[in-house]
């Protein structure tokens, strides 16, 4: 993949990664969420020891102050691999790099290390029952009772919620009707008395997400990250980072998707010794395309992440066409076990229970982190300059 | 019966099936039994419905059925897809009503009973047909006529393992159709796993020689197959439209309580839209039910098969495409298990391509045009 | 075609309209407007003369007093004789049934006869350039004075403008701001000093849309119908009829198209010895659906004139069906045709110059008679009862 | 030229044309021209082009070009997309130079000498190629390698009425290019009734025994006829990106100003999200263009052919389907002559086919990536 912002050659840090990974033993990550989630934090220690986590984080923080193309590559690498990311992204892309930026040297000296390490997992307490894509209406209160704060709420949509060490969570602590300018980012331990946390199942089976509970939950002040009231552009930086890289990394997901389907096809018509039909070899590149698409989107998205990062009305671009072609791959993807899809019988070679969870996922794609319709206001108002309502 | 009575009739039954399901249906019922693949789960529901007489309305009424035709399930199967009625229930209330209205004379006599006790519900029917796809026939596989009948492996039998008789369909160059009791010698019926999809299948196996019954042979076969493929998926097309209206009723009803930005978010005019759009197509997945039902009398065969065939079409695109509008309208609650909806777009998927979806369809109906010269069907 | 709403058995009558067509000299219509306006009157003036014109108007205002499914199975006969509408749909389906039901004993007595044979053609000046969706605000004035209003003003998107007697013209009568409530309902004579007219050349190449301009045009206060600032309901009743016969006209139209477009393709492969491709089958089958569907949709359409004529969201049920189906019935038939797209030729047998043309011409049909757009907010707020901005 | 030096010289071509076709292709300008069916409509255009260099930019520096090779035409035809720029512009910039780049060896004198002329803009060159469509390829038809050479006929060649050189590419079993002078004895180019679209075509047929300057056979010609039709449909891409573009900008800036309901059109959600589709689909059009272009030097050839397959399907489904859109938030006058859009919409349809519609496309790019067991292209 070339790049056009002067990307640096890669070639024999690709070169280093991939002999890492083939004397790597990669994982095998069982289904069940226990195992799956210790099988990917012994991964994510395996990784940082061998200095592949934090690629683009200073050394000053424990990382390897290398470019995002860095990043970029050893996630292909990985992915082709056949081996997992790490768990702790949200602390890789979110929360430490708001930590790095905006917290304390206390906070940075006590947390990123764990963070970078999967000793600590890390959840994002943004979204709210009732402030999900209108996070500036959170309720979730912080109250100062001395050094600390107390609070009281619930959060939703909060990843690993009940497995993880340390909550980012974004609290009021303006009036009611402060919206953006009462929020501030807080550092909770999720082993403070007073949180509990329920699980969301969701179409796919999957329990990652919960829902979180704050009943009196006290949080040292010294845990506050930045002002008092000043959470929000503490949030939003990061977020457009976050967006960025996941981008990216669904990018990579993707066309290693596309070329493990056709390399299922290919050993079943070599098989079976018949040819594909044109349905076949029409939806295999209909997802080719998309996957291409997104390839050729993403190599913009490196280039801001290293020339302008910061929040930019290109990342719902992103995001929004990340949402419509993740959907277009894996609904041409599934068409292709046609009535299979009811079973768990390999269909002309595809892993009929992999491409149908796939594509069930791939409905979530236009809903979390930003809905498509809120990409599109974003895209309407601050990219093309339509006016508001 | 004279039409209107016929028609008060089958009104009577969906009341009575609504009301049956009103109490033994509920969202945590139908989640108990979408997931489960043991029949057990779903045995209650098909009693009721037995009960209900829903497997005798298109049973003539000399073999105790409604004489009703299968018209009148059309608007049935609209309430079971609104309800996520699944189970065997589709091949329970189409066939031995079918087949004993349209082989009343020199019917096999242990056949006609086998028929007459499936509609009282005594007994389960499954349909062994590798006609259930084009495009995946590999997978589906089929029956055909070998020396000693009929023979062959059907890859996926839909409820065929928890079936008393199954109706074998050979659609070779000599079309037959016969029934065979389970179990017996010579027939094997193996479970597949299955993904939740409010159905089970089963592959089944006639050996050479396994004791048949037989119903039809030749011409008389081959319409008859006909006619069971466009029955099949005009009741699947029916269940997908009430699969649609489910899903956009649900969503219409959150998106004017839940609010964003200090408003229900049905106030937005994007939400407005996806819903109209959504319910606009959820409408006329409706009428093109109802109109094939409506003709079903008065056309020809291959034109019913083909009114049939565009209505599976039309339902197969836009049942799901209506489903995931409704869970975009959600937004991330419509994707978790909190709430039945995703339910109704798995079944919704799983019928897609059960019988055809919209791409196969369109083509063996475009084929069909041609054939016919460019006039009907 | 069997209806649910007791349609009476209409063998007889489609036999007799079968027998008149079969006898009768179906004109062939000229390309240029000049020409294919004349014989298109003229035609009209053949199917009045016949009893073909009015079907479900009364006796007493010169139709048959037929019932809306005698209309339909007409328009089918007339249609798959090959044979064109009546020229005058604006006046029969429009201007007519208004006038008809609000109109002086007066207006009825001089217009109506001369509407239903073609000696007099209507146009409708509802639609401004400032006033297209938004109907409510138009601003083309009219001033009383002595016995005349004087009417200034300009309208757009006024079909058969150049060659049409008269006009149906809605005039704003009351206060600027004053909206639906301050709108009246004039008939214009075409003829009268201080009109021009400017055709707009369409897409297709079609130029029966014109802008017409008004400079002081007198206009006598005999051609009121119904009360000065009571003209939005006349509008609103006939529109909502004027949309449920367009939809079942057009359904027609594109039933008969797909069998055209399969005959062609026939023909092509019968005389080629061929056998047409997965993607040929599937497109034909594809329009086919989406016609069968139109058709299942107007069924309801029908029983809908007949028990609950008047306004009803239904409508815009209807119309963004047709909008729709439209679109991927011309769609699908025009990629038949492939890269021919660009010539005359015919390809595989199909009338590319009709096919191109029809799918122009259906793109158009997501914004005229009232965008797709405005149709999804009647049918979000009228009838899914979703709250008003 | 080093990399930096080949951008700037690039860059300094767009300008220039940039400002030649303010001046020289407004769109009163191109309105005439794109309905014309008579090649001197456009030759003061084609002619304004050569002065600028813009058929040598991908011609070697020894043959008087400006050796930037083809990923420069990208942008440009980006622009003249954008532009409308139209006619014989795309064979002419690419051809020429590629064959001469590609071809520097052994080069019949004659062939170099016509090229060469054609780099400067004194000949113009138009393409026969049968495999401008695959599932059209009835239509298409195409040469292959007769007893005497190339022969055969091509259904529908862009610009080759007005060429004095046509590229002959037989694409059978013995591949074959070579060029031929018209008119020539045995060479028939039969002009094709059109329908506005920008380009005019004609039927080419050659005669066995016509007098042919070969320039590849065997594996040479089959690498540069993949060549060519990869280029060929990453220009024609990114072309559909540029039309897609210029529909979008003038859309969000006619619902900017253009009220109903007492305010800019603009404002309505509704409008906001078919204008923020549509702009995605655009960014996502140019990057794919110019992600293959980008690659072009590093691949191995045939995966640089699947990139702009890929480039071609994506922007042949999304060009048209971006123009829709930019019609829709005009309303009716969007639908009118009395704006360029629909000359705009009317160019990517007429590109979208023209080799290769998405699902053509798809069909070979996955039928390419099975055929490499599922790891690139």
């Amino acid at each position: 993949m070339s790049n056009s912002v002067h990307s640096p050659d890669l070639g024999e840090y690709r070169e280093r990664a991939r002999d890492w990974l083939r004397r790597a033993t990669i994982p095998t990550v069982p289904l069940d969420l226990d195992g799956r989630f210790r099988v990917l934090r012994d991964w994510q220690r395996t990784l940082h020891e061998a200095g592949w986590v934090g690629i683009t984080w200073s050394r000053d923080a424990g990382g390897q102050a290398l470019s995002p193309w860095h990043q970029l590559a050893f996630s292909e690498e990985l992915t082709r691999a056949g081996a997992p990311q790490p768990i702790g992204l949200i602390g890789l892309d979110v929360v430490g790099p708001s930590i790095d930026k905006f917290g304390t040297d206390q906070q940075r000296r006590t947390l990123l290390p764990r963070l970078l390490s999967g000793a600590d997992i890390w959840c994002q307490g943004f979204s709210e029952p009732d402030a999900g894509s209108d996070l500036a209406s959170l309720s979730t209160r912080a109250v100062p009772d001395g050094d600390d704060f107390v609070v009281d709420g619930q959060k939703v949509w909060t990843s690993w919620a009940p497995y993880a060490q340390w909550c980012a969570l974004l609290v009021r602590t303006g009036d009611t009707g402060s919206r953006h300018r009462g929020i501030s980012y807080l550092l909770v331990d999720m082993s403070s008395p007073g949180i509990s946390v329920r699980p969301l199942v969701q179409m796919t089976g999957d329990t990652e997400f919960g829902e979180v509970f704050f009943d009196s939950v006290r949080v040292p002040r010294a845990n506050l990250v930045g002002e008092v009231d000043g959470g929000w552009p503490i949030a939003q930086d990061t977020l457009s980072t976050e967006r960025g890289w996941y981008t990216l990394r669904r990018q990579i997901e993707f066309s290693v998707g596309v070329q493990d389907a056709a390399a299922e096809l290919c050993g079943h018509y070599e098989q079976a010794g018949a040819s594909p039909s044109a349905r076949v070899a029409a939806g295999l590149g209909r997802a080719a395309v998309a996957a291409r698409a997104l390839e050729a989107q993403t190599r913009r998205t490196i280039d801001r992440l290293v020339t302008s990062p910061g929040p930019n009305p290109m990342d719902s671009v992103d995001k929004l066409t990340v949402n419509e072609l993740e959907q277009r791959i894996f609904a041409s993807l599934v068409d292709l076990v046609g009535p299979g899809r009811t079973t768990t019988t390999a269909v002309r070679g595809l892993d009929t229970s992999r491409w149908t969870k796939e594509h069930y996922y791939s409905r979530a794609a236009s809903i979390y982190g930003g809905t498509s319709q809120i990409q599109r206001t974003i895209i309407a108002e601050r990219m093309l300059g339509l006016p508001r309502g | 019966m004279a039409e209107h009575e016929t028609t008060a009739v089958a009104l009577e039954l969906r009341d009575a099936v609504r009301q049956f399901l009103d109490k033994h249906a509920t969202d945590d019922d139908q989640a108990r039994r979408f997931d489960s693949a043991d029949p057990a789960d779903s045995a209650d529901l098909v009693q009721g419905l037995a009960d209900l007489g829903a497997f005798a309305v298109c049973a003539p009424e000399s073999a105790d059925g409604l004489g009703l035709g299968p018209a009148a399930l059309v608007p049935l199967f609209t309430l079971f897809g609104e309800r996520l009625v699944t189970g065997p229930v589709l091949e329970q209330c189409l066939l031995p009503g079918l087949l004993l209205e349209q082989l009343p004379d020199g019917l096999d006599p242990r056949a006609g009973a086998l028929l007459r006790d499936a509609v009282v519900g005594e007994r389960r029917v499954a349909l062994a047909d590798g006609g259930a796809s084009l495009e995946w026939r590999d997978l589906l596989q089929g029956l055909e006529t070998g020396p000693s009948g009929i023979e062959g492996t059907v890859g996926m039998a839909r409820s065929a393992g928890e079936a008393d008789v199954l109706v074998l369909v050979a659609d070779g160059p000599e079309p037959a159709v016969a029934l065979v009791e389970a179990p017996a010698p010579g027939l094997r019926v193996d479970p597949i796993e299955i993904q939740p999809n409010g159905s089970r299948f089963a592959a089944v196996t006639v050996a050479p020689g396994t004791t048949l019954l037989p119903l039809a042979e030749g011409e008389a076969a081959r319409r008859l197959i006909v006619r069971i493929r466009a029955w099949t998926r005009l009741l699947l097309a029916a269940e997908l439209a009430g699969l649609a209206r489910r899903a956009v009723d649900d969503a219409v009803a959150y998106v004017k309580v839940r609010k964003q930005f200090g408003k229900p978010v049905g106030t937005f005019q994007a939400v407005k839209h996806i819903a109209a759009t959504a319910t606009a197509r959820t409408v006329v997945a409706e009428n093109v039910c109802r109109a094939a039902a409506e003709d079903a009398a008065g056309l020809p065969l291959e034109e019913f098969s083909a009114a049939a065939m565009a209505a599976k079409a039309y339902c197969s695109e836009f049942g799901p495409s209506v489903c995931e509008d409704a869970i975009q309208l959600h937004g991330g609650i419509g994707f978790t298990k909190e709430l039945p909806l995703h339910r109704y777009y798995m079944r919704s998927l799983a019928l897609r391509s059960w019988y055809g979806d919209e791409t196969e369809l369109s083509e063996a109906l475009g084929r069909a045009l041609l054939a016919a010269g460019g006039t009907r069907p």
